[in-house]
């Protein structure tokens, strides 16, 4: 059986209904992914291959090695379908639970991209689809809503709560309780209960192959240092798993700095989302890890100007390479991140997620520590952002922002 | 297992037993000090009394609306172990939340902020502080609904410790093997949940309570069904089907949140429950599935 | 020197003041592009490949083989940087310029893909970039003139006539014809005087390159046919070039029908963009082509749910090769290219540019005339689209379209 | 080269000349014929007159509007011919259009529309039937802003079978080579454009007159320059360095746009510019650059 924990951090803290299923999956895992019974490997590969877009290409960014007098190289998820790494996890499972005999996949997602990810999986899989999006993201992320929709999956609103993505995962789990025997849950980051922290980051550990490779064959040899935002972190464990082993490769996790770091306990608000930076170790769903939370034990609400960074939690292998100090967490806060975003926009041509936006801003930061040559993972492309970046450039003075003035008076 | 049992004494004194489950807190641990009371006098046998957390994974609207209102009126575990102290009544008490509120209790951890000192020692996540506090309001048990025996084993060694019984559920797709792997750290009752799913009051007993009853024959200790419970002719049948008592929460919520007269309707409750599942105990033939 | 016309198509109308500026471009394009002198063809290449994201898959589509009961093979352009096509073009042209020592670009756009991929080569290549783009235009799409300026460009409102792709056209030659010393004019498509047409088929090129080696190896054999919508026609002839000497694939350009093929002569409308099937010779922006006019010579305004396909003229090697009878030249309408656009997104997981829904409508309409094995380009993502494609499906009772109902009421 | 040039005479004989540049239909082609009639009583020695195409690439806003005014007001080549027909003026008149109004006119060609069988034949594009149209009229020349030296050897051997001039613009970027190529199919006159850019009033004169003034010095024709001349002051700079010439378009399209009497001030603006030109060609030193 495969290990269920990382150090301390991880496990299945599920209700037992769910707990055959994990069983069942684990098996699966096990037999398709890590033995590649029936092919499954080969298939995951070459569908990755002519549906994804893989491999994706790492790049020198010319303008900012200039600018950080170093070698940038850029990973580009960017143009992986849909615009992110995200499908690289939702085609391996909604692959795998058709391996498995599933009927029906099941998912949250928070600002979308999971969703829509997912979404597209399973249309190209021919796999009934409900996505669970809390009522507040419904209606600000309407073009995913849409994308999700086209692709022929339901998209059941969430009311509970703030209606975000923390209300999306607990209902997703609740419909999971209920259709567990014949539903695959498809979880979309490297969280959750075991099996999933171990194949999500499996699925998404080609982003770390491939650049390693490409890294050694264009700049001759492995990077000084690879930086990767972290939300729940599946970028990032695809971006580093790679490189682990590789001792003098330092890796550096970029969490949502938000607004700021400290936490308002009575409002039960965390300005931010930077987890591994600031969490403290419990359990939220399905696995021990670092949360944000006040001092009782209840999960606070999160914030970045990312959606996608917007998590109280972060997957557990993350926490223990933190722990073990293998992966140094530092956090961009939000106005630093949108900076970022505007300038990789102008400077390589390239709109970037915000969340990778968050990567980026860590360079700008503290491309001294970094050494000569930094692999930087851009997880996304930054079109879903343009109206969030527009809003929040407008509330800062940005120096790096251009002005949008061309519209009708 | 604990043949001590207070818990286990209570259900096999009072067979066939009604547990009843509350959200403490909901609208306000004042209100639910007398609810639980009347709870009590209207027959229940067993009391479970939730501790609210933010993320109730397994819970269906009914209860998640529940612990929403216990949140925002200030619930937290400290007022918790107040409550269960005040409580004069005669059943056993247990508590129910999930395994966060479990561990972070009495850990000292704290989340950064301005003025604590990052480099300030703080314990890890333990069960023992949350597990004393317990023993020592009285409280007979707890009931973990995200802690699958898997995970159980710091938890089940407090328990040992201070006497206290830790029930596990019985899901519909537990098979043998995990069963065994259960019912080895179960004590006070095995908890059968009905149905896949939530919580939440249904209209019918589900086929898969029969099937559970009858995989659990074996085992010797007490077999409570819950999930979906919500009148007394429900547990009429499931006491027929074998079960030695019934557990029923969101319908005695549906009662706090929509009453104009809860106390009173709640020690009904009670008391059609308590009702409904004496008669399944005395029915002539128990049914077979 | 490269022969100007294709037959009795193509040439040089233009004012005198911008011919040297056509020699000019006419010998670079021969030196670099042709002769690769300098290695500038590798240089393309590479940067095609780090930034442009080439190449792109031939994916078997394996729901719309099963529905036509014949091998369909997507080109997946999608992928490309930016969501379609035209970034071979703009990148082509953007560095051919700085070899030039050119230090200004400008382009035209009408629905902004173009103007997009431009900015963004442009912020690529370090290069001043100014985009004309028709006010009507600007306002309806907003989200590609955000992307403009993230990228650095400045995005000018044409005011003049109906403010879309034609007057914005107009407009940017006005600038060349002041600055073209300085200036190169990115054209968006084989249109415009020689050496456009020959130029931006042959960055274009690659598309087909790419599908013919990919069939081969995939299909074991060339495809029966080749459809791709036609607009100018840039992904036309991009996907077309290398087959047009292979006698035995049929290729197919896909314009589109709008809602009629009646011109309303009065009102100077046509309510289609089916130049090849239903134009007459004629001279618009620099080029003999096939033309939507009026009897008296008089541009009409052309009509399609796709703004990328609403032009009135078309490649003169296009209005050649359909001459000539290489190319059939078909159109698929509005209604049934909202349906290709449906199905594609839900059967097969892409959505794509509504443009590229016009291939995929023929192969829906006529897919018994295709043969087993056929390749459709796939130019571009349908994100852009997700706003029309809602707002006409409202006005339509379309067999293949989701319902969108999970907004809050 | 055409000598026996009604137009190339007109210039020689009027030295130094004004030509100027109306849009026929703007705003109706009843007070195009007034506004012409009027020019002509101003001093206007050539007359040219816009033909209006959808797609003015060459024009700046002025001119832009004038041409969509004069679409707008339904002006058609046939109408446009009509007009010519019927205009009483001493000074020769050219036509001003762009290539696609002279290919189409006469060709037979239709939309494809439900009345038209699709397997009727067509001409192909031509210019000779307008061509043949415009020598009836009695338009002594055409100018064609889109049609460079290279594509105009079907329209030259039109214009040259009914003695038409055509006459062909030379730009500031045009080079020694261009030049020749241009020279040897130009008649009537060489419209030397003032600027790089589109047609449009400005306020000086720009260095690149004198240089192509200077580099057509050698070739035997009349030199005519355009492009941003609007006043008599301009026409004077122009003709002392060296043309034959002054065009002005735009100037004269401001004041039938805006001015509440268009009829005197066109005569009074001719009058002013062709004076701006005598006292250029009188000057005592012919600038050099
Ligand atoms: C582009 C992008 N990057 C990063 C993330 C963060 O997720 P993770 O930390 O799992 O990579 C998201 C989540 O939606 C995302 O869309
Ligand atoms: C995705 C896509 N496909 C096709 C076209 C049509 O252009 P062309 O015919 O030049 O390929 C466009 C134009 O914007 C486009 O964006």
């Amino acid at each position: 059986m495969s290990e269920s924990t990382f150090g301390s951090y991880g496990g299945q803290y599920v209700p037992e209904a769910l707990m055959p299923a994990l069983e069942e999956l684990e098996d699966a895992y096990e037999r398709y992914v890590l033995e590649n019974e029936d092919g499954f490997v080969d298939e995951f590969r070459e569908r990755m291959r002519d549906f994804g877009g893989r491999p994706t290409p790492l790049q020198r960014a010319d303008r900012l090695s200039e600018r950080y007098d170093s070698e940038i190289y850029l990973k580009r998820e960017d143009l992986v379908h849909g615009g992110a790494h995200k499908l690289n996890n939702a085609l391996g499972q909604v692959l795998l639970a058709k391996y498995m005999g599933k009927e029906r996949i099941i998912a949250e997602t928070g600002a979308g991209q999971h969703g829509t990810a997912t979404a597209m999986a399973a249309a190209h899989l021919d796999m009934p689809c409900e996505i669970y999006m809390g009522r507040t993201d419904v209606n600000r992320q309407r073009p995913n809503v849409y994308r999700m929709r086209m692709n022929g999956a339901e998209v059941n609103p969430v009311e509970a709560g703030r209606g975000t993505l923390k209300e999306a995962i607990n209902e997703t789990m609740r419909d999971w309780a209920t259709t567990v025997e014949t539903t695959h849950y498809v979880i979309g980051s490297v969280v959750g209960p075991h099996p999933f922290p171990t194949m999500v980051r499996d699925f998404q550990s080609v982003i770390g192959e491939e650049a390693r490779e490409q890294i050694r064959g264009q700049a001759g040899r492995l990077p000084d240092s690879v930086v990767a935002c972290a939300g729940g972190g599946s970028n990032t464990m695809g971006a580093f798993h790679a490189f682990v082993d590789d001792e003098d490769v330092s890796l550096y996790a970029v969490e949502a700095g938000g607004s700021s770091l400290e936490i308002d306990e009575r409002e039960g608000v965390a300005p931010n989302s930077a987890t591994l930076s600031t969490g403290t170790d419990g359990v939220l769903h399905g696995a021990m890890t670092k949360l944000l939370q006040s001092g009782d034990g209840q999960i606070v609400e999160s914030h970045s100007v990312s959606a996608g960074l917007d998590y109280a939690g972060v997957g557990p292998e993350l926490s223990h390479l933190v722990e073990t100090g293998r992966v140094t967490p530092v956090n961009v806060d939000d106005e630093a991140a949108l900076n970022a975003f505007h300038r990789l926009s102008r400077l390589e041509g390239i709109i970037p997620a915000l969340e990778s936006a968050h990567a980026l801003g860590h360079v700008e930061e503290a491309h001294e520590d970094l050494g000569d040559l930094v692999v930087v993972n851009v997880s996304g492309r930054g079109d879903k952002d343009l109206e969030t970046v527009l809003e929040e450039t407008e509330k800062r003075d940005l120096g790096a922002a251009p002005d949008v003035e061309v519209f009708d008076s | 297992m604990n043949t001590d049992s207070e818990i286990e004494r209570a259900i096999r004194e009072n067979h066939p037993a009604l547990i009843t489950y509350l959200t403490a807190g909901d609208p306000s641990l004042e209100e639910t000090k007398a609810y639980v009371e009347a709870l009590d006098r209207g027959g229940a046998d067993l009391i479970e009394l939730g501790l609210p957390f933010s993320e109730p994974i397994a819970e269906g609207p009914t209860i998640q609306a529940a612990i929403n209102r216990a949140l925002e009126a200030g619930t937290t575990p400290e007022r918790f172990f107040e409550l269960v102290d005040d409580l004069e009544v005669e059943a056993p008490l247990l508590v129910m939340t999930y395994y966060n509120m479990i561990l972070q209790y009495g850990s000292g951890a704290e989340p950064r902020s301005a003025e604590r000192d990052a480099t300030e020692p703080q314990n890890g996540p333990d069960p023992e502080p949350f597990v004393e506090r317990a023993a020592e309001t009285g409280l007979a048990g707890i009931i973990v609904p995200d802690l699958p025996a898997e995970e159980a084993a710091p938890l089940r060694a407090a328990c040992d410790e201070r006497g206290l019984d830790l029930v596990f559920i019985v899901a519909p797709t537990t098979n043998g093997e995990r069963l065994d792997r259960i019912m080895s750290q179960a004590s006070g009752f095995a908890y059968v949940q009905a149905r896949l799913g939530t919580t939440g009051a249904r209209a019918d007993v589900s086929s898969a309570t029969h099937d559970s009853l009858a995989r659990l024959e074996e085992y010797d200790v007490p077999k409570a069904v819950g999930f979906g419970v919500s009148e007394g002719e429900h547990a009429r049948e499931i006491v027929e089907a074998g079960a030695d008592g019934v557990i029923v929460g969101s319908a005695l919520i549906d009662i706090v949140a929509e009453s104009e007269t809860p106390v009173a309707d709640l020690e009904a409750k009670a008391c059609e429950l308590k009702g409904g599942a004496e008669r399944g105990a005395n029915a002539p033939e128990p049914e077979q599935p």
